[in-house]
């Protein structure tokens, strides 16, 4: 497939700048909190998933998004949305806890809401599968061509509400694309302790729909069969499911000791670190320069920069805003 | 119109439909989705008549997958849809919950208020015909202890249509309990008193207002549902027997009118909650505190609860009769707080 | 395959005895209800899901089973409680709400619990599945060779606890046979506006477990089918999945108008009445004549008929003892 | 041996895993399952140590499939053996809620109490460290609402031994909270108070209990969980200012010990509850109810509630903090009722 250069640019402006979000708040993150790890102090406690390594499962997606277009993710959401083009300042405002963020404070990290682009994400497992049918069926009540896309983990693939959301999606043919990125931990159950086969792509056929296995964490492995499914719920066709295979490379979450991943797995999965392989090719392949890419890292970082400077520009709530929002 | 709308008499079950019909009918985003809800019309009738009327696309039969459906209600309802997607039974939450509390009731504050969730949710409730311990709960008490959710439980046609037809408008969730035996099904025994007259235009009935089903003054039973139409019939026995009860009934627990409770409790002074529901942890004790913390110094006797125990609602007739509220123990209950 | 004769007359024996049994509740049920059918009234007042139809799938499992293999059944159960032979005086005694009853008259039709034989059944859709995945988990820990058969519908095979019970059967690689009930309809809804798929025996592969298909409503197809995977299951090889079509003959629930099965669908399906054809091929393959099978109606009638009695001369519980038994 | 015991501190999430390996030891038909139970000990620590003495075999990691798994661990409780089963945070229920409360609360009481469900669920309940309003809560009311089953929450490491250990010896189904903010865990700010001297063998705490944390003589404090440290924090500050709070530690739900409440009550005439679970038809209406139904005319003034506002828990650190039970906020209500 021949890829048109902005797609391959724009993937790895996109890659560039969700990693340096996940590095910047990884950063912020420890700040107060060490050298007595406390999860409940500093600029922004709670739990924190980052999705450093799975950067090509969001951007491969990304040219073939249109307006309105919904997607739902998971606990690990920020590489989706910054792919899907969520305001990156509220974005961190909201992961800093601040007035200004999309969800004024109440929200957080794992429950990022944004009408326009249409992203929404959850803290339960498998819990967005659901929601991307009904935007699906709402997409087709109001006659446009929108699509749905659906993340999840390679682990919320075992829980009941995978299987209520493709069959039902199957059954009355809707546009949704259901992405499963497998990075192969459920927090510290592997893959091979939770899943009774190899691929989940391959329970697709339990409902009659494509199921397409990306075998590689590479953006435009992960472009080229995102097009074809995405372009296959647009058209009408019905939904599709794809499993990618990824690498989450630091823990499950913040403060996570990852003993469970043995030295010699989390040092093959750096050497493999999606974003240098792609920049190596992209070089390799006279796509973009070291010098053209040491400029989108300037410019990515920057913006990533001004939006963590929006955010702690911002002012937190009144604590009695708490009792705001309930009900509209 | 207007007299020919107060003389036509309705079942609560045709009200019910008769409120979706009416704004299916102006409101495109309105659309119907669950368990047999189409060619069956629902399995308690919610939904009658509408198939015929709206096709298959705006009442959709599903899969047995509640938390597949509900949940597309949801995002369905935050894609500019107005769902009502039934749960057939209120005991089959579990299955579900977490798209109803978790989701549902949550995104709004979660998102600042920047997402509306649209959904009504309907189900059916309550025993007294021997459907056992997974199908004869109410289980209201435990929507309203979890916030972001409307729950609205009418007794009587009136109310239910006007209820619906609030409930449809609402920009939040709302959960719709109707009470089977309440409903005039005609394969189950009804209280006459749910079947009414029902204006033939729309109209709404506030969500959070409690009714003053009854005017009395010597004991205030606060109840909702088909205990309202029990507390009625116990009222005219306390007449009898020379007691005043005035009947108070809630219609929806979120919002609760708590008000209206203190207001009555301050005229009669003294206090029976009546509930279907499990007794502890529900709405008795929270009917008796709001009385507690609103008008602690006009209570002359301590208030009496009268729900179901704390046991699953058991099959036998004469168990669950003996289980479930009663005329009689509400008589008992009132007649035995007005005297002390 | 060769099916000894012993197994074949007890087959038919246990079918006449369903059949029986199902056909006296019905008289029973409506006893007291008509002229105008009232849910609550009569001996036998709440829903009522009778299995006349359905008795192929309960028996064919029945010559394969062993003294503690668990059976988990669904809210019509009483073909399969017979079949594994559920003491059918206080069966029917608890149908009858009375004191004499296997829950004592607090669990009802939808509720029958039996510790030997070991058999349980829910109202709920696939609640009975994981419990099954349980028992079979015990038995593994206890070391013994039972195993543990889950029934459920095929409208409960697009519930979530089916994906999730599967899943964990086949990963563990549990003594466990799944089996659907297939009659087509899940109340008024058809199966073709539920499932994504024809059969749901195809999505054994999902699981990477063996899924078989029965297309015929015939004891001996469910006797063979059903005896390998329990064979299987015993050997320790691990779960399978089996889809038997079976006809539901009446309604839903007794008091259902079954309006939404057309006259020719049920003209059909009474035509293929499975009592009747295995009756029939007995017959005519010479296993048991006319007036054999006639000496098992009685018998077997006369056994019914002993059960209801049972419980139509048991007291009620008394209606205080509703408060016991929440706790042990 | 036995001053060795009582010297020996224990965090609360210690003395948890300790109750379950001492269980384990002696009784092969004990097992736990649940998600990150194995290598990695719970998320909460709670099964930690367990894995390396007893084996993948009776240390079970699940798949993320909790209906699955609770409902097989009800299934194995059925056929003789008496599994702990992780639900590993409470928010999770939704999931799985059937399971818990149509099935493992009510098998006991369909089959006339002839099949006994010994199971254990633990879980994790509270907040206070901005793990928003899908990681925070407690729920405990909810649970205590449906018949069948019994609630336990420990406030600090003697109990939590102690009731883990009648937890898995009883024959009921158990549900088993342990609140983040008490287990002592490194990584999480703690209460000191949680951390205390622990027996080295095993012992048995009754369920259903009530403990007085502390005694007092104007003003009865009644809670739960972590609210326990924080109102005997209260009580300090309150002695201060002349004000004698009796503290009362419920311990559970289910069984909940009503006459603790009553006769504390009885004595100090005045009452404070204390809940971190949603204000509105839960704990605080059910133990103001209990103290009403018990000790009405002991009442010198209308028991007061400090519980989180039905509002789904907030992430951001300020709204959070304003909404959960505070030392703050319950010394106010404490002196307040007590000058009443
Ligand atoms: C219903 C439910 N169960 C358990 C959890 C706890 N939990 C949060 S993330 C996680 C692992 C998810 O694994 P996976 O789906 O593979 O996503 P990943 O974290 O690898 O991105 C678990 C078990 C939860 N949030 N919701
Ligand atoms: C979780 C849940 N949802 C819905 C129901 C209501 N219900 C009872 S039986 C039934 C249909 C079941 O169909 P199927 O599984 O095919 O079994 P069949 O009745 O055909 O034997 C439904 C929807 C229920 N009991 N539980
Ligand atoms: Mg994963
Ligand atoms: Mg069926």
């Amino acid at each position: 497939m021949e890829i048109p250069k902005e797609h391959l640019v724009d993937m790895y402006e996109t890659m560039v700048k969700i990693r340096r979000f996940e590095e910047r708040i990884r950063e912020m993150y420890f700040a107060d909190k060490l050298p007595a790890f406390d999860i409940a102090a500093g600029l922004i406690p709670g739990e924190m998933h980052l999705a450093a390594g799975q950067e090509p499962v969001a951007v491969g997606m990304r040219p073939h998004l249109q307006p309105g277009d919904a997607i739902t993710a998971t606990h690990r959401p920020h590489h989706v949305a910054i792919a899907q083009g969520v305001d990156l300042n509220k974005m961190a405002a909201e992961i800093f806890g601040r007035e200004t963020g999309l969800g004024r404070g109440k929200g957080g990290h794992m429950h990022l809401f944004s009408v326009e682009p249409n992203f929404g994400c959850s803290g339960i497992i498998g819990e967005g599968m659901p929601v991307a049918v009904g935007a699906a069926l709402a997409f087709r009540f109001k006659g446009t061509d929108n699509i749905a896309l659906s993340y999840f983990g390679e682990g919320a693939a075992n829980q009941g509400a995978f299987h209520e959301s493709i069959n039902l999606a199957a059954l009355w043919k809707l546009p949704v694309v259901f992405v499963c990125e497998d990075n192969a931990y459920a927090i510290s159950v592997p893959k091979a302790a939770s899943t009774a086969i190899p691929d989940n792509s391959d329970r697709a056929s339990a409902y009659g729909i494509p199921g397409v296995l990306v075998s590689e964490n590479d953006p435009v492995a992960v472009y080229e069969v995102m097009g074809a499914a995405m372009d296959r719920a647009r058209r009408g066709d019905g939904p599709s499911l794809i499993e990618i295979k990824t690498d989450r490379l630091w823990g499950h979450f913040e403060g996570d000791a990852d003993a469970y991943r043995d030295d010699e797995f989390k040092e093959e999965m750096n050497q493999r670190d999606p974003l240098v392989v792609f920049g190596q090719r992209l070089a390799d392949e006279g796509i973009l320069s070291a010098d053209e890419q040491t400029a989108i890292q300037e410019a990515q970082h920057a913006i990533v920069e001004e939006a963590l400077e929006f955010a702690l520009a911002s002012p937190y709530p009144k604590p009695e805003a708490a009792l705001d929002h309930v009900f509209a | 119109m207007t007299t020919a709308a107060t003389d036509r008499k309705l079942t609560m079950q045709k009200a019910i439909a008769e409120g979706i019909f009416q704004e299916m009918d102006v409101d495109p985003s309105v659309f119907v989705m669950g368990e047999d809800v189409g060619v069956y019309g629902g399995i308690f009738g919610s939904t009658e008549g509408l198939l015929a009327k709206f096709g298959p696309d705006r009442i959709i039969d599903t899969p047995i997958s509640e938390t597949g459906f509900i949940g597309a209600a949801v995002g369905a309802a935050i894609n500019g849809m107005r769902p009502i997607v039934e749960l057939m039974f209120v005991d089959f939450f579990g299955v579900c919950m977490d798209q109803i509390y978790n989701n549902m009731a949550k995104i709004h504050y979660f998102s600042g208020g920047n997402i509306k969730v649209p959904v009504v949710l309907t189900t059916a409730v309550g025993g007294g015909y021997s459907d056992a311990g997974q199908h004869s709960q109410t289980l209201w008490g435990m929507f309203a202890h979890l916030p972001g959710m409307k729950v609205v439980v009418p007794s009587s046609a009136y109310d239910a249509k006007g209820l619906m037809i609030s409930a449809i408008r609402d920009d939040n969730p709302v959960v719709y309990m109707f009470h089977k035996g309440a409903l005039g099904l005609g394969w189950m025994v009804n209280n006459p008193r749910a079947t009414e007259p029902v204006p033939e235009e729309p109209y709404e009935v506030p969500i959070g207002e409690a009714r003053i089903a009854r005017e009395g003054t010597d004991v205030t039973v606060v109840t909702i549902g088909l205990s309202v139409h029990k507390a009625l019939d116990a009222a005219e026995t306390l007449e009898s027997q020379g007691v005043s009860a005035e009947v108070l009934d809630l219609r929806s627990l979120v919002p609760l009118d708590r008000q209206a409770v203190i207001n009555s409790v301050k005229k009669t002074q003294r206090l029976v909650v009546v509930d279907e529901d499990y007794q502890s942890f529900g709405m008795t004790g929270e009917i008796i505190t709001t009385a507690v913390e609103g008008a602690f110094e006009y209570l002359d006797a301590p208030p009496v609860r009268v729900a179901t125990p704390d046991v699953p609602i058991p099959y036998s007739h004469g168990l669950e009769e003996w289980t479930l509220p009663s005329t009689e123990r509400i008589v008992a209950a009132a007649a035995g707080v007005a005297s002390s």
